[in-house]
C-alpha cells in the first residue's frame, strides 16, 4: 500500500502541518470559529477531539476485520457517538464552567467530517500503531490550530492569556465575537499558503542547479 | 442471507457495547456532575452574601431552601410552600398549602428524606402524593434562608427576567429587612461589550446596600457614576485595607437612596436587569410575608 | 416543489389549528393594549356601574396567582362593548396575564364570572421564532454551524440552492420526528443523556426516508436534490438544530418554526454566498488569499452584516 | 510642417496604435470619485459649525489612515497604488461621516484598514468588492468599540465657538440621537426635546441635532445628491427608493397604530439621507439596471425600518446597505438588460 | 425650410443605448468635394473588403493592436495586456490566411494600363478591379495593410496620359432589364460603401425573399466624417436615381433614406431631388422614395438599428439582414451605382474625408482608389507635429495605422489625422467599477463590462453566455463611456477569438471519437 511507505515520522507530521484539519482541510471549522474566545476552551475542545479521534481511531483499526465495509458508516457514528457521549458525560461532570461554554460543539464532535474522514482513510486500512501515530498528529494539529486561534483571540479580545492579564487592557472588543474566528482563520490559511509557496519556490531553486 | 445475519449481529453487538460503555460513565459521572452542580451553585450563594477570601464563611451559616408550588384543584389555585422543619439540620418537609388571597388553606408532612428535596423529580412527586387525587402541581420557583447563630441573616432567591437579547438569571440577597445584601449575574447572552457589562462590579454592585424602600422605586438614570463612587464599587481592585469599615458604611449610607447608574451604550440591559430586581424583590417580599404570618399564626415549627 | 406545497399547506393547517381564542361566549377578545393596558372586548353592551369598580377585575401574572396587579383605572368605551383596564405599573407581556372578571352584568342581567387568559398571539410568537432563526440567530452567520458544507456547496448557485432546499426538508421531517421521540420518550424515561445517538440515527433515518420517498415519487426532483442528501447527514447544523430544540424545551410547533427557520437561514446564507462566490472566482484576489481564504474572510464580513438583526424581536 | 518623407522613420516612433475606437468620452473615474468628494465635503464643514472642530480632525483621520492604507497594501501586493482616482478619500470620508463625532480621534483607523484592506483589497482591489467598504468599517467599529459608537453624540453648538468641545469631557455634554429619543420614549417625548414639530423639521433639515458626523444636515446632502444626480453620475433610482420605502414603510408601522408614523423625521432624523445619495448609489455595490436598483433601494428600506422598529439599534441603514450588498451579484444576473434582439418577431 | 427639419419634436431612433460623441463635423462640413490631382503610384490591394467570411482573421489581426502592434514583414506581433499580466500574445503571420476573397490578377507586371482597364477579377466574394490611374504595371507585392502586409497590384503614372472622362451616356436606363443593370454594377466593381464593403452584387443577390419590401439607404453617423454628407449635398440627383435603379434591380417599390438631423442641407437637398424627380416623370414614376430625419446618434447607421429606427422591425439573433424584408445600402453607393449605369463609369475613385486636428488642411477628397497616404498628406501640406494617431475610417470604427505607405481602398470612407487631446490617451486602463454605463450605452443590450471581467479572470471561453457571437459588432459604445477607459471591443474580440478556438477544439474532440469509432467498425 502507498501510504504505508510513509514513515512513522511522516505520518505523524502530516496531520499537523500538510493536513492540518483547520488550516489546510478547513474541515470540522465550527468549534474553530465559535468557540475559541480564549484559549482555555481552545485547548479543552482539542484535547476532547484528540481524545475521540485516539479512541475512535483506534477501535476501528483493532476491529477493522470485523467491520461489514457496507455497514461501516452507521459503525463509525456509532463509535464517534460513544466515546463522545463519554467525553460529554465527564466534561459536564468535572469542567461544569467550560463545559457551559463548549456545550453543543462538544456533542458535535460526532459530525466531525476530518475524523469520519480519518477513520474511512486511514484507520480501515492500517494497524494500530500507525493510526495511533495518524490519531494522534490529527488531533494535535486540531490543538494546535484551537489554540493560536484562541490565543490570539484572548490575547487582542480581552488583552489576557489562560485568564492572566498580560496587556492590562482590551484593545478590541471585536476579537471575542465568533465573527472573529473567521478573519483569524482566513488569515492563517494566507499565511500557511504562503510560506508554503515560498518553500516551493526555494525547493524549485535549489533542483535549477542540480 | 449469511451476510446478512452477520451484519445484524455485528451491529447488535457494537450497539450493545456502546450501550455498555455509554451507561458505565454515565453511573461513574452523575454523581460527581450533580455534585459540582450543587457546590457551584453554592459558591454562587455565598458570593452574594459577600462572603470571600476576606470574609470568611461563618462555621454555623446554614441554609434552608424553600420551594414554591402552584397547586391546581378542581377550579381553585392554591400556593404550595415546601418548609423544612424540625429544629435540628431540618429534619424534614412540609408542605403549606395557601390560596391566592393569602389565607392558610391546609399543611401537610412530606415523605422526603432532606437530602432528596433538591431533585426536582422527587420532590414533585413527594408534593402530588401529600396533595393527592387529580390536582396539578406545578414547581414554580425556590429561595432560601441563610441562617447565621440561630438567626435569620439573609434571603437568597434566584430570578430571572427578560434581557436585551436573552433570559438574563441573577441571584438576589436579602438581609432580613429586605434590604439588598447583593446580586449576582449567573446567566445571560448580552453584547460583550455592552449588555455583558451587566456582570462587572461597577454595575452589579450598585444595588448593594440598597434599601427595600428604594428598591420598590429604583430606576435607571443616564449618568455616569461619580469617581469616587465608582472606585468603591471595583471591589476587586481594592487592596487591602483601603478601605475601613466605617468609610465603607459611610459610601453606603452616601449613595444608598441613588438611583442606578446605566451603562454606557446599554441602557436597554440595566433597565431589564433593574427592573428585574424591584418585580423580584417586591414579589418575594410580599410572599414571605404571608407565609411569615401564617407560620406565626399557625405556630408551625419551620426551621428557619 | 409540490412536497414544499404540501409542507406549507400543512403547516398552514396546523398554525390554525394552535391558535386559541378565549373560548368564552361573552368575552369575545381580549389583548394587550399599551404598555400598561388590557383591553377586553364583549358580545354585548356591559353596564357603566359594573365596569367602573375596580374590584370586579382581578389580573395576575400566570405564574404568580397570589400576586394581584394594582389596577389604576377602568374605561368603558363609548359603546360600552369594550373595557380598558389601566395598572399602576407597565405590564409584562411576555408572561400570560389571567383576568377574572366577577359577575359581568349587561343591560342588567348577569352574565356569571368569566375567567379568560391575555397572552401574546401564538401564531405571532411562532413567526417570531421562525424570523429569528432564520436572521437573527442565522445558522451560519450568528451560531457558526455547518460551515463544512457551507463553503463546500457555495461555489455554484444552482448547488448552493438545492442543498439549501433539502436541508430544510430534512431538517423539518427530523425535527419532527426528533420532537416526538425526544418529549414522549427519552424525557420520560430520563434517558436524554443518550440523545447525541439517537439525533444522529434518526436524522439518518429521516434522509434515508426522504431519499427512497423522493425516487419514488419524483425522480427528477430526486435527481436534482439527490446528492445533498448524503451530506446532510454528516452536518454539524443538522443536528444542532434538534439539539437546539432539546435545549429549550420547544413546544411542536414552536420546534417546527424553528427547524423551518434553521432550514431557511441555511438556504439564504448558501444563497447570498453563492452569489457573492461567483463574482470573488473572477476577482484577482491575492495569490494567497485565493479560495478558503478569501472564503473565509467573507463570510466574517456577512458575519458583521448580520449583526444588524441582533436584538430584534417582532412582535 | 515636415516632409513626409523624412517623417517616415519617426512617425512609427510617435504614433499610436490601438484598435477601436479612437475616442473616448471624458469621463474618467478620477473625475466621477473628485466630484463625488466635493459634492461630500458640506456636510463636513456644517458639521465643524454643529459639533465643533474635532470632527474636522477625525475626518481627516479617517481620510489619511484610508489612503494611507490602500497605499500600503497595494505596494505590498505588487500593484499599482491607485490613491489618486480618490476611491480611498470617498471611504475615509464616508467612514467619518458615519461615526459620532465625540470619539477620540484615533478612532477610524482600525475602521480604515478593515474597509479598505480587507473589505476592498482582499477581495480584489476597486472594483471587486462585495460589501461597502466605509459601512463595513463602521460595523466593525461597531463591534469593537461599542461604548463609542453608541454613546458619544454631541450636542449641537448653537454659539458659534467650534471650539467648544474640544478636550472636553465627551459624556458630560452628550446628547441622544432623535432616533434613540424616538425608539426608547416616542414621539412625545422627541417634540420635547426638540422643541415643537416646526423646530423639529427647520432644525433637522439644517443639521441643528445630535448625530454623525455628517448625515445631520439633511440639505446638505441633498444639494450634494442633487450635483451626482444632475451630473448624471447616479441616477434616482436607488435614492427615491430608500428613501420612499423608509418614509412609506415608517407611515405605515411606525406610529402608536397604522398609518400614524412620522415619515418626514423618519428621513430627516437618521443616516437615510446620506447612505441613500452616497452609500447605496455606490457603484459596485449596486444593482445595474433600474428595476434592480429599485427592488435593492426598497430592500434598503425595508430593513432599515424593520432594524430601526424591531432591532436592537435605533438606526438600521448602515446594516441594511450591507445585507442588501451580497443580494446585488443575483440581482445583477436575475435584471438583466433587455438585449437587442429578444423583441424580434419570429 | 431648415427649421422645419429641426423642430420635429420626436424625431426617431432606435430603441436603446447609443451614444453622443461629438460630432466633430465643422472642420470639413462645408468644405466641397475637391478632385486630388493623380498620385506618381497607386497600390491597388487584390482585396478589397474586409467581409465576413473570415470572422476569425479579422478579429485576430485587429484585435490587439492594444499598445504596440510591431508589424515586421509579413508578421505581426500582438500583445493584450491586462491589468495584472498579459492576457494574449501571439507572433501572428498574416499570410496565413490572407487569400480569402480576393480577387484574381488579370494583368501581369510592365503591362501598360489605362485609367478604368479591368485589372482584377472578382470571383466569388471578390470584386473587379479597375485600374485607377493610367500607366504601367510595375510589381504585384505585399503592401502595407491596416493589418499587415497584403498583395497589392502597383501601378506608376504614365505623366502623359490624360483623365478620363464619362460622359452621360446611358440616361434612359430604365428600358434595360434588370439582369442588365445587375451584370453593369457588378462590371463596375462596386462594394457596399457603408463598412464590410461586401461586393455589391452579393448584396443584391441574396436569395429573392417574397417578404423583401423595403430599401435603406443610410449615411455615416461617426464624428468626423462628411464625404456622405457631401455626396448627398453635391450629388442629390444622383442619389434618387441611384435608389430607383437599386430598386429595379431588387424588384420593389419602396425606398427610405434615413438622414441624421445634424445635416439638414443633405435632407432639404435630397427632398428637393424627389420633388425634381416627382416634376419629372410624374404619372410614370412608380417608385415611392422618402427622407426620414433621424435623431443624431450613434450608431444610427448600423444594419439593425437602422432597420428597427425606420421600420420598426427587429431582426432576430443569427438571421441575415434580408430576414427582415429590407436591403440597405449606402447613398455614396447609389450615387456610384448611377454612375456605373449611366456613364459606364467603373469604381476606381472615390469621395473621402480628411479630417482632424493633425492634417494641415482638412478636406473633402476624390481621391483613387490606392492612393497612398504619404500622397493625400503632402497633397494637403503635411501633418501637425503633434500627431498622435492616424486613423483609416471613422474614429469609432477605423483602424490605426502606423506607417504612411498604408493606400486607400474601396471601402475608406476617410482618414483622420488626430493629435493627443482629440484621442485622450491614457497610458493604462482601470479596473471596472461597474458603473454600468456601457450597459447603458450597448446598442444591443449585452454586458461588456462582464465580458471584460470574465476575460480578464482568465475566462474568456466562459463569455459565450452574453451572447456577444451573435450580436456584438464591435460599435465601440461601450468603449466609448466606460470611465475606467477599459478597452472593451479588444476584451470582447478576444473573447471571441477563445470562444472559436474552444469551438473548434469542441469540434475536433466530437469528430474524433467518431474517427476512431469508424476505425474500430472498419
Amino acid at each position: 500500500m502507498a501510504i504505508q511507505q510513509k514513515t512513522n515520522k511522516e505520518i505523524f507530521l502530516n496531520g499537523i502541518f500538510n493536513e492540518n484539519p483547520i488550516f489546510r482541510l478547513a474541515l470540522s471549522m465550527c468549534p474553530a470559529v465559535a468557540i475559541t474566545t480564549n484559549l482555555l476552551n481552545g485547548i479543552l475542545m482539542g484535547v476532547s477531539v484528540i481524545f475521540v479521534q485516539i479512541c475512535a481511531n483506534s477501535t476501528i483499526a483493532l476491529l477493522k476485520d470485523y467491520i461489514h465495509p457496507r455497514v461501516r458508516l452507521p459503525i463509525y457514528s456509532l463509535t464517534l457517538a460513544t466515546y463522545v457521549t463519554v467525553i460529554d458525560l465527564i466534561l459536564s461532570a468535572y469542567f461544569p464552567v467550560a463545559y457551559g461554554a463548549l456545550g453543543l460543539f462538544i456533542k458535535l464532535i460526532v459530525v466531525f467530517t476530518f475524523i469520519t474522514m480519518r477513520l474511512d482513510v486511514f484507520a480501515r486500512k492500517n494497524t494500530v500503531f500507525p493510526t495511533f501515530l495518524d490519531a494522534m498528529g490529527m488531533g494535535l494539529g486540531f490543538l494546535w490550530g484551537m489554540m493560536v486561534i484562541g490565543g490570539v483571540r484572548e490575547l487582542l479580545g480581552s488583552g489576557t492569556l489562560l485568564g492572566y492579564d498580560i496587556l492590562g487592557f482590551k484593545p478590541m472588543l471585536f476579537f471575542v465575537l465568533p465573527a472573529s474566528g473567521f478573519f483569524i482563520i482566513g488569515f492563517m490559511m494566507a499565511i500557511f499558503n504562503y510560506t508554503e509557496r515560498i518553500y516551493k519556490e526555494k525547493q524549485s531553486k535549489r533542483r535549477i542547479p542540480a | 442471507m449469511k451476510e446478512m445475519i452477520k451484519i445484524v449481529l455485528g451491529l447488535c453487538v457494537t450497539c450493545i457495547t456502546a450501550a455498555c460503555i455509554m451507561g458505565v460513565t454515565f453511573i461513574f459521572t452523575s454523581d460527581p456532575k450533580k455534585k459540582n452542580e450543587h457546590i457551584n451553585f453554592e459558591k454562587n450563594m455565598f458570593n452574594v452574601l459577600g462572603y470571600n477570601e476576606n470574609r470568611s464563611i461563618p462555621a454555623d451559616l446554614k441554609l434552608y431552601s424553600i420551594f414554591r408550588y402552584i397547586i391546581i384543584q378542581g377550579d381553585n389555585q392554591y400556593l404550595g410552600y415546601a418548609v423544612p422543619v424540625g429544629e435540628k439540620d431540618s429534619s424534614g418537609y412540609d408542605l403549606l398549602q395557601v390560596d391566592t388571597n393569602g389565607n392558610f388553606v391546609d399543611h401537610k408532612h412530606l415523605d422526603i428524606k432532606p437530602e432528596k428535596v433538591m431533585e426536582e423529580g422527587d420532590r414533585t412527586s413527594a408534593i402530588k402524593a401529600a396533595v393527592g387525587g387529580a390536582a396539578t402541581v406545578t414547581y414554580a420557583d425556590m429561595f432560601f434562608v441563610a441562617k447565621v447563630e440561630n438567626k435569620r441573616s439573609a434571603f437568597l432567591l434566584p430570578a430571572e427576567t427578560i434581557g436585551f437579547k436573552t433570559t438574563i438569571g441573577f441571584m438576589l440577597a436579602l438581609d432580613p429587612l429586605y434590604n439588598v445584601i447583593g446580586v449576582e449575574i449567573l446567566e445571560h447572552e448580552e453584547d460583550p461589550g455592552l449588555g455583558a457589562e451587566i456582570e462587572q462590579e461597577y454595575f452589579k454592585n450598585q444595588f448593594q446596600g440598597k434599601s427595600f424602600e428604594k428598591v420598590k422605586s429604583i430606576v435607571v438614570i443616564k449618568q455616569p457614576i461619580p469617581d469616587d463612587y465608582l472606585k468603591f464599587l471595583e471591589k476587586k481592585k481594592w487592596r487591602q485595607g483601603e478601605y475601613s469599615e466605617q468609610e465603607i458604611k459611610a459610601m453606603q449610607q452616601k449613595y444608598q437612596d441613588s438611583d442606578i447608574n446605566a451603562i454606557t451604550g446599554a441602557t436597554i440591559s440595566s433597565v431589564a436587569l433593574t427592573n428585574g430586581i424591584k418585580v423580584a424583590v417586591k414579589k418575594f417580599v410580599y410572599r414571605v410575608k404571608v407565609l411569615d404570618t401564617i407560620i406565626m399564626n399557625k405556630q408551625i415549627a419551620v426551621a428557619f | 416543489m409540490k412536497v414544499i406545497k404540501y409542507a406549507i399547506i400543512l403547516i398552514l393547517i396546523g398554525l390554525i389549528c394552535g391558535c386559541n381564542s378565549t373560548g368564552d361566549r361573552f368575552v369575545l377578545k381580549s389583548k394587550f393594549q399599551s404598555k400598561d393596558s388590557i383591553t377586553i372586548t364583549f358580545a354585548g353592551a356591559v353596564d357603566d356601574q359594573w365596569a367602573k369598580n375596580k374590584d370586579n377585575f382581578i389580573v395576575y401574572e400566570e405564574p404568580d396567582p397570589d400576586i394581584r396587579l394594582i389596577i389604576k383605572d377602568v374605561l368603558l368605551s363609548p359603546d360600552k362593548k369594550s373595557v380598558e383596564i389601566f395598572f399602576a405599573e407597565p405590564i409584562n407581556k411576555t408572561v400570560p396575564h389571567c383576568l377574572k372578571l366577577k359577575d359581568i352584568s349587561s343591560d342588567g342581567k348577569s352574565q356569571g364570572t368569566h375567567d379568560i387568559t391575555v397572552k401574546k398571539f401564538y401564531f405571532g410568537n411562532l413567526i417570531n421564532i421562525l424570523v429569528l432563526t432564520m436572521l437573527v440567530q442565522n445558522i451560519i452567520f450568528v451560531k457558526y454551524l455547518g460551515l463544512c458544507i457551507y463553503l463546500g456547496i457555495s461555489r455554484k448557485r444552482a448547488a448552493a440552492i438545492g442543498m439549501g432546499f433539502t436541508f430544510t426538508i430534512v431538517s423539518f421531517f427530523s425535527s419532527i420526528m426528533i420532537w416526538f421521540v425526544y418529549q414522549k420518550i427519552l424525557i420520560p424515561f430520563h434517558i436524554n443523556f443518550i440523545q447525541i445517538i439517537v439525533f444522529v440515527g434518526l436524522i439518518s433515518l429521516t434522509v434515508q426516508f426522504v431519499d427512497t420517498i423522493l425516487r419514488k415519487v419524483n425522480p427528477v426532483l430526486f435527481k436534482e436534490f439527490g446528492i445533498y442528501l448524503v451530506l446532510v447527514v454528516s452536518n454539524c447544523a443538522m443536528l444542532a438544530i434538534p439539539l437546539l430544540i432539546a435545549a429549550n424545551n420547544y413546544d411542536l410547533f414552536e420546534s417546527i418554526m424553528v427547524s423551518l427557520g434553521g432550514g431557511l437561514g441555511f438556504l439564504l446564507a448558501l444563497f447570498l454566498m453563492s452569489c457573492v462566490q461567483e463574482r470573488l472566482s473572477l476577482s484577482p484576489i491575492p495569490p494567497s488569499f485565493k479560495g478558503m481564504p478569501a472564503a473565509f474572510i467573507m463570510t466574517g464580513l456577512f458575519c458583521l452584516a448580520f449583526m444588524g438583526f441582533s436584538g430584534m424581536a417582532l412582535f | 510642417m515636415m516632409n513626409a518623407q523624412s517623417e517616415k522613420n519617426s512617425i512609427s516612433n510617435c504614433l499610436h496604435v490601438s484598435s477601436a475606437p479612437h475616442i473616448q468620452s471624458e469621463v474618467t473615474i478620477s473625475k466621477i470619485m473628485w466630484t463625488v468628494v466635493v459634492s461630500l465635503l458640506p456636510p463636513l464643514i456644517i458639521s465643524i459649525f454643529i459639533f465643533g472642530f474635532q470632527t474636522l480632525i477625525i475626518t481627516l483621520v479617517s481620510v489619511v489612515s484610508c489612503v494611507v492604507t490602500e497605499a500600503v497594501s497595494q505596494k505590498m501586493l505588487n500593484r499599482p497604488v491607485t490613491i489618486k482616482d480618490g476611491s480611498a478619500v470617498i471611504t475615509g470620508l464616508l467612514l467619518a461621516y458615519i461615526i459620532p463625532p465625540g470619539v477620540p480621534w484615533w478612532l477610524p483607523i482600525p475602521g480604515a484598514f478593515m474597509a479598505i484592506y480587507v473589505t476592498k483589497i482582499l477581495m480584489g482591489g476597486l472594483g471587486y468588492n462585495i460589501f461597502n467598504p466605509a459601512l463595513i468599517g463602521r460595523a466593525f467599529l461597531m463591534a469593537t468599540y461599542p461604548v463609542a459608537l453608541t454613546s458619544a453624540w454631541l450636542a449641537p453648538i448653537r454659539n458659534g465657538s467650534i471650539f467648544t468641545y474640544m478636550n472636553a469631557n465627551v459624556d458630560a455634554i452628550s446628547s441622544a440621537t432623535p432616533l434613540y429619543v424616538l425608539k426608547h420614549y416616542g414621539m412625545a417625548a422627541l417634540i420635547e426635546k426638540f422643541g415643537s414639530m416646526s423646530v423639529i423639521y427647520t432644525d433637522f433639515f439644517f443639521g441643528f441635532r445630535p448625530g454623525c458626523i455628517g448625515e445631520t444636515s439633511a440639505f446638505l446632502i441633498l444639494l450634494g445628491g442633487l450635483v451626482l444626480l444632475y451630473k448624471k453620475y447616479i441616477s434616482w433610482h436607488i435614492p427615491v427608493s430608500v428613501m420612499g420605502s423608509t418614509a412609506l414603510l415608517t407611515w405605515i408601522f411606525g406610529g402608536e397604530s397604522f398609518f400614524t408614523g412620522n415619515p418626514l423625521v423618519a428621513i430627516l432624523s437618521g443616516g437615510v439621507m446620506l447612505g441613500a445619495f452616497f452609500m447605496a448609489t455606490d457603484y459596485v455595490t449596486s444593482p445595474n439596471q433600474k428595476i434592480a436598483q429599485l427592488i435593492f433601494g426598497i430592500g434598503i428600506g425595508a430593513l432599515t425600518v424593520l432594524i430601526r422598529l424591531k432591532g436592537g439599534y435605533p438606526e438600521g441603514i448602515c446594516y441594511a446597505i450591507l445585507l442588501m450588498n451580497p443580494v446585488v451579484p443575483a440581482l445583477d444576473q436575475w435584471f438583466k438588460a433587455k438585449r437587442f434582439s429578444e423583441g424580434a418577431t419570429q | 425650410m431648415k427649421t422645419t427639419v429641426l423642430n420635429i419634436a420626436k424625431l426617431l431612433t432606435f430603441q436603446k443605448g447609443g451614444i453622443n460623441p461629438p460630432e466633430k463635423m465643422r472642420l470639413t462640413k462645408n468644405l466641397p468635394i475637391e478632385v486630388m490631382p493623380t498620385p506618381p503610384e497607386v497600390a491597388i490591394f487584390l482585396k478589397q473588403h474586409v467581409g465576413t467570411a473570415c470572422l476569425e482573421h479579422c478579429i485576430r489581426a485587429d484585435m490587439c493592436l492594444h499598445f504596440v502592434r510591431q508589424p515586421t514583414d509579413n508578421a505581426c506581433k500582438i500583445v493584450f495586456k491586462g491589468l495584472q499580466n498579459t492576457l494574449y500574445s501571439e507572433d501572428y503571420f498574416l499570410n496565413d490566411n490572407i487569400c480569402f476573397n480576393s480577387s484574381e490578377v488579370h494583368v501581369q507586371q510592365e503591362e501598360k494600363v489605362s485609367e478604368g482597364d479591368l485589372i482584377g477579377k472578382g470571383s466569388k466574394l471578390g470584386s473587379n478591379l479597375h485600374a485607377s490611374i493610367s500607366g504601367l504595371v510595375k510589381t504585384i507585392s505585399d503592401t502595407p495593410h491596416p493589418f499587415g502586409k497584403e498583395p497589392a497590384i502597383v501601378l506608376s503614372i504614365d505623366p502623359d496620359a490624360k483623365p478620363k472622362s464619362y460622359p452621360i451616356v446611358n440616361e434612359n436606363w430604365m428600358s434595360l432589364s434588370r439582369e442588365d443593370l445587375f451584370a453593369k454594377i457588378k462590371e463596375a466593381g462596386i462594394v457596399g460603401l457603408g463598412g464590410a464593403g461586401i461586393p455589391i452584387d452579393s448584396k443584391l443577390s441574396v436569395k429573392r425573399d417574397s417578404k423583401l419590401d423595403t430599401l435603406i439607404l443610410n449615411s455615416e453617423s461617426e464624428p468626423y466624417l462628411t464625404s456622405n454628407y457631401r455626396i448627398m449635398l453635391e450629388h442629390a440627383f444622383e442619389i434618387i436615381e441611384g435608389a430607383k435603379i437599386l430598386l429595379t434591380i431588387l424588384d420593389i417599390k419602396e425606398c427610405i433614406i434615413g438622414v441624421e438631423n445634424n445635416k439638414p442641407d443633405a435632407i432639404i437637398a435630397l427632398n428637393q431631388a424627389i420633388e425634381n424627380d416627382t416634376q419629372k416623370n410624374g404619372s410614370k414614376n412608380q417608385f415611392k422614395i422618402v427622407v426620414q430625419p433621424l435623431q443624431t446618434k450613434y450608431p444610427q447607421d448600423a444594419t439593425d438599428q437602422i432597420t428597427f429606427t425606420l421600420t420598426g422591425r427587429i431582426k432576430p439573433t443569427g438571421k441575415r439582414i434580408s430576414a427582415s424584408g429590407v436591403n440597405i445600402q449606402n447613398v455614396y453607393t447609389a450615387k456610384v451605382i448611377y454612375d456605373a449605369v449611366v456613364c459606364h463609369k467603373p469604381f476606381y475613385e472615390k469621395v473621402i474625408t480628411v479630417s482632424g486636428r493633425g492634417i494641415a488642411r482638412p478636406a473633402n477628397l476624390l481621391v483613387k482608389i490606392g492612393t497612398r497616404l504619404r500622397d493625400i498628406v503632402d497633397y494637403l501640406g503635411g501633418m501637425t507635429q503633434d500627431v498622435a494617431k492616424i486613423v483609416i475610417g471613422g474614429p469609432m470604427l477605423g483602424f490605426a495605422v502606423s506607417s504612411l505607405e498604408i493606400p486607400i481602398t474601396k471601402t475608406t470612407p476617410g482618414v483622420l489625422f488626430l493629435t493627443q487631446d482629440e484621442i485622450d490617451i491614457q497610458p493604462s486602463y482601470d479596473p471596472c467599477i461597474r458603473c454600468g454605463f456601457c450597459l447603458q450605452a450597448c446598442p444591443m443590450g449585452l454586458e461588456p463590462n462582464n465580458v471584460s471581467i470574465y476575460v480578464e479572470a482568465g475566462k474568456s471561453a466562459d463569455t459565450e453566455q452574453f451572447g456577444i457571437m451573435e450580436d456584438c459588432f464591435e460599435c465601440g459604445c461601450c468603449a466609448y463611456v466606460c470611465p475606467s477607459k477599459r478597452p472593451l471591443v479588444q476584451f470582447i474580440k478576444l473573447a471571441k477569438l477563445k470562444i472559436l478556438e474552444a469551438q473548434q477544439k469542441k469540434k475536433q474532440r466530437e469528430s474524433k471519437p467518431k474517427e476512431s469509432k469508424q476505425r474500430e467498425s472498419t
